[in-house]
């Protein structure tokens, strides 16, 4: 019973090139610089909040080049983050290098060959066998640095922080332009239409010229790279690293619900919906203290059922109302 | 002594097994048949452990009474959420239903933490820990006769499958919706009893972990990976496929903890996952499905 | 435009609302009354043990306000606690101190469940220069960095089982061998190495050790390899599940040994309730018991069997050591507050480090590093269904049923 | 000379099927190789061989000095081989426009040629086929004969110098085959090689410079398209033998009646 191919969930909105919805795109990127004024309000609260969101939005946007992009759904690119976070903890526990630049980059490098070296044998699978194999490895990968002590075993390491706080968050927020610029530019560049090509249709893209394993590979090393200069940042600004914060599942899971809940497969879907889902999680969590993670639950499931192909898709449901719903019923037996 | 200890952690797996075989068989026959990957598996595991306790607990009502109870109250409850939820997205690619199982299932977890409270609750019957020496290994009572109930559980499953109408309906629209739909077949009430079945397995499994391990709300979680693996190491949609992947699966997780490393416990069995998806993606013993 | 462009523009315009109008608690602390922060887990792996430490959080305060308050420099001031719930999670407690420092402006922090949440909380508090103590975080590690605002009212974790190797170098016939296993996280890993460290300085001969993984299901393997190696003592480094987990294993496998020890489990009601009379002869070292023989100093319950009435009265069951751990915690503050006469921060953290006070739950007194390594531990075994203690001497209520029977003889 | 593309004894066996055995021919530059045979026959699979999609069990395909067996499937096009799908496979999100675009970018040329160049290239092309007017339209909008359209663009966005057409013209009306037809011969004037498959008799005769005949498998007839048509062997390969030995004694009773009639009036007509 073959399902439809990711494709037509992750069809392309707005117009012009695969970047998806150039307003709300310019929309984000506004958004974006008006944050760099969070640090000014000197509210540890916010800034932990909005450094949570910018950290989930590289993470999506990481997660968006092989799941959106090339269609690959992967379960597993909190290894990638892992990896980012533990050269930072490491750089610091065994060589006392605290330079933040420099940890991001050895991070990115080192998540980057690991993908390669993953992505080979692992990038030959499709649909769920895909999804279950990175979903493998993460859990592979925590249980397996959870015996190095070199890493720190299970009981992990501290991560020395320094006074200023506040340049994690511009660090964070470094990696999240960038991840943004990245993905604006593949978008609008011959190789952000080879992943497409993949996405929709491999063995034509093959045959149009486009080398479908380097094309994957790559996609997913500039994924990894994403995810391990947010894991960076992450260790140096959570001041404590050890393997289940390392690779917990929600960082896992969270950074796809917010591509598909902002609309994967465009730039500025990822960054919407980190947004959305984050207030949501907030507002249920003030209210609710004891049982927001079960709306959250709910929540998850609503935007799934009503709401398949993201925020940005309703930019263009064709028909008003009556197009909104009867596209509900699309996949229905 | 190498000889007993490597003797005990054999019939340790095969013990172990049983369950999984179980758990399997629930997970495969919704993947196989539906193309769904049910992470809310986990969370019925969970309902069905917590339904034997709340009788035993209760009503003193034995566990392995409590089996067709969970299977059945946890037939019924699956049979509605695919009817009425899953089946608006049961055709879109794997991806939406993948995060709708994963919504249902953190919904199923935190009712059942408002519903239980998080402390760990078990289940010690009078037989509980009761155990019997043949040579050098120590066989459990309570998880032989779980194993004896995982056989049993699966072969009721196969005769369903082969013997029965409802059965055959089913391995034809596994095989093709489009022929199954022509020659009459309701498919969406169908796929609401092959995800009924899935749940009630799911169901019968929590009682059968019930039995040996503790309860507590995410207990189920764990048994969704392992699920996965034994569908690779069995092949997806067969009774037997999910028996012999689990008894392989239990076997190799019993010697990989003891002789590669007792931390390496569950990475070890990944790492066999991984080279089995990437030597034969269709798993060992199972047909290629789309 | 059609419907679908007004939508979205609405949607986005509504969220952005809802992220800056993120709940801000009404703070309108009155000037008498002392704000309390505590990130507890309400939801996730720690929720029942989140529980048990709220428990003895509000104990404290309902006693304190019932009783009239603090004196803080001549004046009576009410204690008030805001709870948030931390999912069990290292960063989300990080981000609630925060909010609580930060939004709430609360005056002092008390600390999440859990050694790894204790620590991402001790990193913001030392940044933000809060005093913060913490009574269910005894990892010896958050102590190692250097921390001045984090302090510990409880022993450290490698304590927690070198009590019952000290009982059974005591005992006669005195045990030779010993297997040492644990969890695979933080807490657990120190208990186990403490129980390591001690066998090795008193000649008991380590015969198997090895870790498992935290949150794991089965650990047959590793029992049978306990069984194998035939030990005296079997000690288990780990939280309730895994204490669960393994004694259930080992009566499975029917391994015998004279002693099983776990660092966390026997003291707790889940532990005896879940497994019955397969808990019984089990030891475990414990922060606390209610038949301890302290005599507080004044200020609150002076008496633990007092303390204990007074807390089964209110929440219909005997407290556990994490509720009296949880209540101690708080009164290292209200002692400290009433030394520094004063609300100030930086006086307040200079009046823990020098407190030195006997409470219900023991001497409370802080080394420089600022954990409690002052505080003995008691060893508890399981008698007929109950948690006793039964080590050391001086606060021994009934002598320890040693050695275990076998399996097969119970 | 060699010869610019060489079949030379090629075949293909699925497990006991032999869809294809010891098949050869050439193929001259800038000629039209017209593909024929009953269904079933291997046209598509040879299609596939012949375009590196399928690697054969037996025999080779030469092009470029290069075996195309040994060129990764990606690589094909970059050495002048394109081919369009007898089953459709456009990509189905994406506008017309990209499609076509992505060949452009990939194909023989793609390596130097910008995105805004693979852009305009794609546009003249649909002009070419006549898909300018539903350029930003989604693929997956499309009408059969234009989404053959598409296939013929987007294989002429790879700049080939052989181009496979399986099937592009089954499904169309008259008019609309006239119009590939044209489409193909503009193409072919331009110097692309073409090897047609094609069931339209009408359109091979009329478009093929050489007829290849393929019957279960076997290579049965080769050569132009008249003479192809009338040899027996094709015509029992279509019709059946039967149809084929009548077919021969009418041929013959026809022969023999011109000869009659010639001697009776003593002169050529």
């Amino acid at each position: 019973m073959p399902a439809a191919s990711t494709g037509t969930l992750l069809r392309k909105v707005g117009f012009g090139g695969i970047t998806g919805n150039r307003t709300v795109f310019f929309i984000m990127c506004g958004v974006l610089v008006a944050m760099l004024g969070i640090p000014a309000l000197h509210n540890g609260y916010y800034e932990n909040l909005f450094r949570g969101i910018l950290m989930f939005s590289t993470l999506s946007m990481g997660w968006n080049i092989i799941g959106g992009y090339t269609g690959y759904v992967s379960f597993g690119n909190v290894v990638y983050f892992g990896i980012g976070a533990y050269t930072s903890a490491a750089l610091w526990q065994h060589f006392h290098q605290l330079n933040l630049l420099l940890a991001i980059v050895v991070g990115a490098i080192i998540a980057a060959l690991m993908a390669l070296i993953l992505g080979i044998p692992i990038l030959r699978l499709k649909g769920p066998y895909f999804g279950i194999a990175t979903l493998g490895t993460a859990l592979a990968t925590q249980e397996i640095i959870s015996n190095i002590d070199w890493l720190g075993g299970g009981s992990g390491f501290p991560v020395h922080q320094i006074d200023n706080f506040s340049l994690y968050y511009y660090a964070m927020w470094g990696v999240c332009a960038v991840s943004l610029a990245a993905t604006y530019a593949i978008g609008r560049s011959k190789f952000g239409y080879a992943l497409v090509a993949i996405r929709e249709n491999e063995e034509a893209a093959a045959i149009l010229g486009v080398d479908p394993t380097r094309t994957k590979v790559q996609a997913w090393m500039i994924s990894a790279m994403m995810a391990a200069s947010a894991g960076a940042v992450f260790a140096a600004a959570n001041g404590f690293i050890d393997p289940p914060t390392a690779f917990a599942s929600d960082t896992n899971i969270f950074p796809i619900v917010m591509a598909i809940l902002g609309g994967a497969g465009t730039a500025a879907g990822p960054l919407v919906g980190a947004f959305v889902l984050t207030a949501i999680n907030e507002t249920l969590w003030g209210h609710f203290p004891q049982i927001h993670t079960l709306f959250f639950g709910a929540v998850i499931v609503l935007v799934v059922l009503f709401l398949p192909r993201g925020v940005l898709w309703l930019l263009n449901v064709r028909g008003g109302w009556r197009g909104l719903v009867n596209s509900l019923g699309a996949y229905r037996v | 002594m190498e000889f007993n200890l490597a003797l005990q952690d054999l019939v340790n797996g095969i013990l172990a097994g049983g369950i999984f075989a179980v758990v399997a068989l629930g997970f495969s026959l919704v993947w196989g048949i539906m193309n769904i990957i049910n992470l809310a598996h986990g969370a019925y595991i969970m309902l069905g452990a917590y339904l034997a306790y709340t009788l035993f607990t209760f009503w003193h009502v034995d566990p392995f009474v409590s089996i067709p109870l969970a299977f059945i109250v946890l037939f019924i409850l699956g049979y509605f959420i695919q009817r009425y939820i899953i089946n608006f997205v049961v055709r879109a690619p794997i991806l939406t239903t993948f995060l709708l199982t994963f919504g249902l299932s953190l919904l199923i977890i935190n009712i059942a933490l408002v519903v239980f409270h998080g402390d760990v609750k078990g289940i010690t019957t009078s037989y509980t820990g009761t155990n019997f020496a043949v040579g050098p290994v120590t066989i459990s009572w309570t998880k032989l006769w779980t194993l004896v109930a995982a056989l049993l559980i699966t072969g009721c499953m196969q005769m369903f499958l082969t013997r029965t109408k409802t059965g055959r309906a089913i391995r034809a629209t596994s095989m093709d919706i489009g022929a199954a739909q022509l020659s009459g077949v309701n498919v969406a009430h169908l796929y609401a009893i092959v995800y009924g079945l899935g749940a009630g397995l799911a169901g019968a499994a929590g009682v059968l972990v019930s039995l040996s391990y503790s309860l507590q709300p995410s207990m189920g979680d764990p048994f969704i990976i392992k699920g996965f693996v034994v569908c690779v190491l069995g092949g997806l949609g067969s009774v037997q496929g999910a028996l012999i992947g689990g008894i392989l699966y239990g076997i190799l997780e019993s010697f990989g903890s003891q002789w590669i490393g007792t931390g390496l416990q569950d990475a070890t069995a990944l790492v066999v996952l991984l080279l089995v998806l990437v030597v034969r993606p269709r798993g060992i013993i199972g047909k290629a499905v789309a | 435009m059609h419907v679908g462009r007004g939508l979205s523009y609405i949607l986005l315009a509504v969220f952005v609302a809802g992220v800056a109008a993120v709940p801000r608690l009404a703070v309108g602390a009155d000037e008498n009354t002392i704000v309390f922060g505590a990130a507890l887990a309400a939801t996730g792996s720690y929720a029942r043990e989140g529980a048990l430490t709220k428990e003895g959080y509000d104990f404290w305060s309902d006693y304190v306000n019932v009783h009239g308050g603090i004196a803080v420099g001549g004046r009576k001031y009410r204690v008030e606690i805001r709870y948030a719930d931390d999912e069990s999670n290292p960063q989300t407690a990080a981000k609630l101190v925060e909010k609580f420092i930060d939004q709430d402006h609360v005056n002092f922090i008390l600390a999440p469940y859990g050694s790894a949440d204790t620590f991402a909380a001790a990193a913001v508090v030392e940044r933000k220069k809060i005093p913060m103590v913490e009574g269910n975080g005894a990892s010896e590690r958050i102590f190692n960095q250097g921390n001045k605002y984090t302090f510990g009212v409880l022993s450290p974790g490698r304590k927690y089982l070198q009590g019952v190797l000290d009982m059974a170098v005591h005992l006669k016939p005195r045990p030779q061998t010993i297997a040492v296993v644990s969890a695979n996280d933080l807490f657990s890993i120190e208990a186990a190495q403490g129980a390591l460290d001690f066998s090795a300085a008193h000649g008991l001969k380590v015969v198997y050790t090895a870790r498992y993984p935290a949150d794991t299901s089965d650990v047959s393997s590793v029992v049978s390899a306990i069984k194998a190696a035939k030990p005296d003592i079997i000690v288990n480094g780990g939280r309730l599940q895994e204490a669960l987990l393994m004694q259930r294993s080992l009566k499975e496998q029917g391994v015998n040994a004279l002693i099983f020890a776990h660092s966390v489990g026997p003291d707790t009601p889940d532990f005896r309730q879940t497994l019955g009379k397969d808990a019984e002869y089990v030891y475990g070292g414990t922060q606390w018991a209610s038949n301890a023989k302290y005599r507080g100093a004044p200020g609150f319950i002076t008496d633990s069997k007092v303390y204990a009435s007074e807390f089964t009265k209110r929440y219909g069951h005997v407290p556990s050591y994490q509720n009296a751990e949880s209540s101690a915690t708080c009164l290292a503050f209200q002692y400290a507050i009433e030394r520094a006469g004063s609300l100030d921060p930086l006086k307040v953290r200079d009046a823990l480090a020098a407190l030195d006070v006997v409470t219900f739950f023991g001497l409370l007194k802080f080394d420089e590093r600022g954990i409690n390594i002052y505080k003995p531990m008691v060893v508890n075994q399981i008698q007929h269904g109950e948690s006793v203690t039964v080590w050391p001497l001086g606060s021994q209520v009934r002598p320890p049923m040693y050695p275990t029977p076998p399996w097969g003889s119970r | 000379m060699t010869p610019f593309l060489r079949v030379v004894g090629v075949g293909m066996r699925f497990g006991g099927l032999q869809a294809l055995a010891d098949v050869t021919f050439d193929v001259e530059k800038g000629s039209v190789v017209g593909l024929i045979g009953p269904n079933g026959s291997g046209k598509t699979t040879l299609m596939n061989v012949v375009s590196g999609v399928y690697k054969p069990t037996s025999g080779s395909v030469q092009f470029a000095g290069r075996t195309i067996a040994d060129v990764p499937t990606y690589n094909v096009c970059k050495l002048g081989i394109a081919r369009t799908f007898q089953i459709v496979k456009p990509f189905v999100n994406l506008s017309v426009r990209e499609n076509v675009a992505v060949g452009a970018m990939y194909g023989r040329e793609g390596s130097h040629r910008s995105t805004r160049a693979s852009f305009e290239r794609a546009q003249e092309l649909l002009e070419v086929v006549g898909l300018a007017r539903v350029a930003d339209r989604q693929a997956a909008d499309l009408t059969i004969p234009d989404r053959k359209r598409l296939e013929v663009a987007k294989a002429l966005a790879l700049d080939p110098e052989v181009l496979l057409l399986d099937e592009v013209m089954a499904g169309l009306n008259a008019t609309e085959v006239d119009e590939a037809l044209q489409l193909l011969r503009d193409v072919n004037a331009r110097g692309v090689t073409l090897i047609v498959v094609e069931h339209l008799m009408k359109a091979i005769m009329s478009i093929s410079t050489t007829v290849v005949v393929l019957a279960e498998g076997k290579k049965i007839a080769q050569g132009q398209p008249r003479e192809v048509v009338a040899s027996p062997a094709v015509v029992e390969a279509y019709l059946g033998s039967r149809f084929a030995k009548r077919q021969g004694q009418l041929e013959e009773m026809r022969r023999q009646a011109e000869e009659a009639g010639a001697a009776s009036h003593g002169e050529s007509a």
